[in-house]
């Protein structure tokens, strides 16, 4: 399932719903994605969806996840709007029979939402405002699966 | 006529983040040459390295004819998480 | 921190606690081992630790992911005793900075967990009880580490 | 003298978990003599590939002469998770 929120959410009742009633999953992997101070340096987060496309195209790289890692389920959490350090920014959780599919698919997800998903952040500091682009790091991370 | 949607820095640049486009507005490149003699910054900006063109919710390589009433997102680099 | 316990836990809980606070570290990756009913095959695991021995073990291993990793924080929660199918049996979470740090960690440790911590696990079944031993890919998967 | 703990596997064979030996336990090596001969199953489950000893909490390669009061601990291969 995939959901955009402009409320701050629960990532543990998330996780706990997630695991619920899981009697052949054996493994799930989740992430939590929180906003950092920065040292001061960054007062907010502010993140902009295309709304309907974004859950549209996350949508379909969960569904190629689902296949390619063998998931029996994923779930995709993610705040839009303005975000303060400390909140999460997202949340991430695989479920599969054994752990290896489950991590994987879990850090394929999230490198797909840092550097391809349809986001655009901004990030709020002191001396004004700068919009975030995903680090050459992160192009290496999503590299990992093409 | 083409509804047209600037994202993330795109929107920063062109001081707005929706518009509709009446006349001339019947391929992306016309909606690029319109919007660039409007505004030169956000034409350079348009065409700067990374940026995608949606219509319709689904991205296009390349130039497109339009039909009336289509949406023509344009999408700077994208970084969530 | 790393924890024994003969009780039933509550992952969400454990996650919400270790997330509190964090300003900087941007990343917290967690995995939670569900024991699976294998389609009734499974009535339940029981899990044997060896007091004091096993915490210590499982504290060296963890405190050497912290520092090869770059890990802010290390989080490790077992169950021993008896374990019906669906409930958590480990929660493990990371937290660093950047992601990779974090599911590289938290990936790590379930490795380790697997195969190389001081545990004991039988599967009791509907015609008796057998010792469960690492299978050939938790071998492969914690050789990866080496 | 020593305390003996045995995990996994290796108390369903020996039908104990934990004992005090007193006399001629001077080594792990005796300690392995003493239960074989007591009891042929559990000596050769002792020395079963993947059986691992710990002393004192400190897992030990090969053999080693006790101090009074060791535990003495053998696990067979381990899973957790």
């Amino acid at each position: 399932m995939i959901r955009l929120t402009d409320q701050a959410f629960d990532a543990g009742a998330l996780l706990n719903d997630f695991c619920m009633g899981r009697i052949e999953s054996g493994a799930v992997a989740s992430f939590v994605g929180i906003a950092r101070a920065e040292a001061g340096r960054a007062v907010a987060l502010e993140l902009e969806a295309y709304q309907g496309f974004t859950e549209a195209e996350i949508g379909r790289i969960a569904d190629g996840a689902r296949t390619r890692f063998g998931l029996d389920d994923a779930l995709i959490v993610h705040r839009v709007g303005r975000i303060a350090p400390g909140e999460a920014i997202v949340f991430v959780a695989t479920a599969s029979r054994h752990r290896r599919a489950a991590f994987e698919g879990c850090d394929f997800l999230m490198d797909y939402l840092k550097s391809r998903a349809p986001f655009w952040k901004k990030e709020h500091g002191p001396d004004g405002a700068r919009w975030v682009e995903p680090r050459p790091q992160d192009h290496t991370d999503v590299a990992r699966w093409d | 006529m083409a509804r047209v949607l600037l994202f993330g820095r795109l929107s920063d640049v062109a001081g707005w983040r929706e518009r509709t486009l009446d006349a001339g507005a019947g391929s992306i490149a016309a909606i690029r040459a319109l919007l660039a003699a409007e505004d030169a910054d956000l034409g350079e900006a348009l065409v700067a390295p990374g940026v995608q063109v949606a219509v319709d919710q689904a991205i296009v390589r390349g130039d497109l004819v339009l039909n009336a009433a289509s949406e023509v997102a344009f999408l700077p680099p994208m970084s969530g998480g």
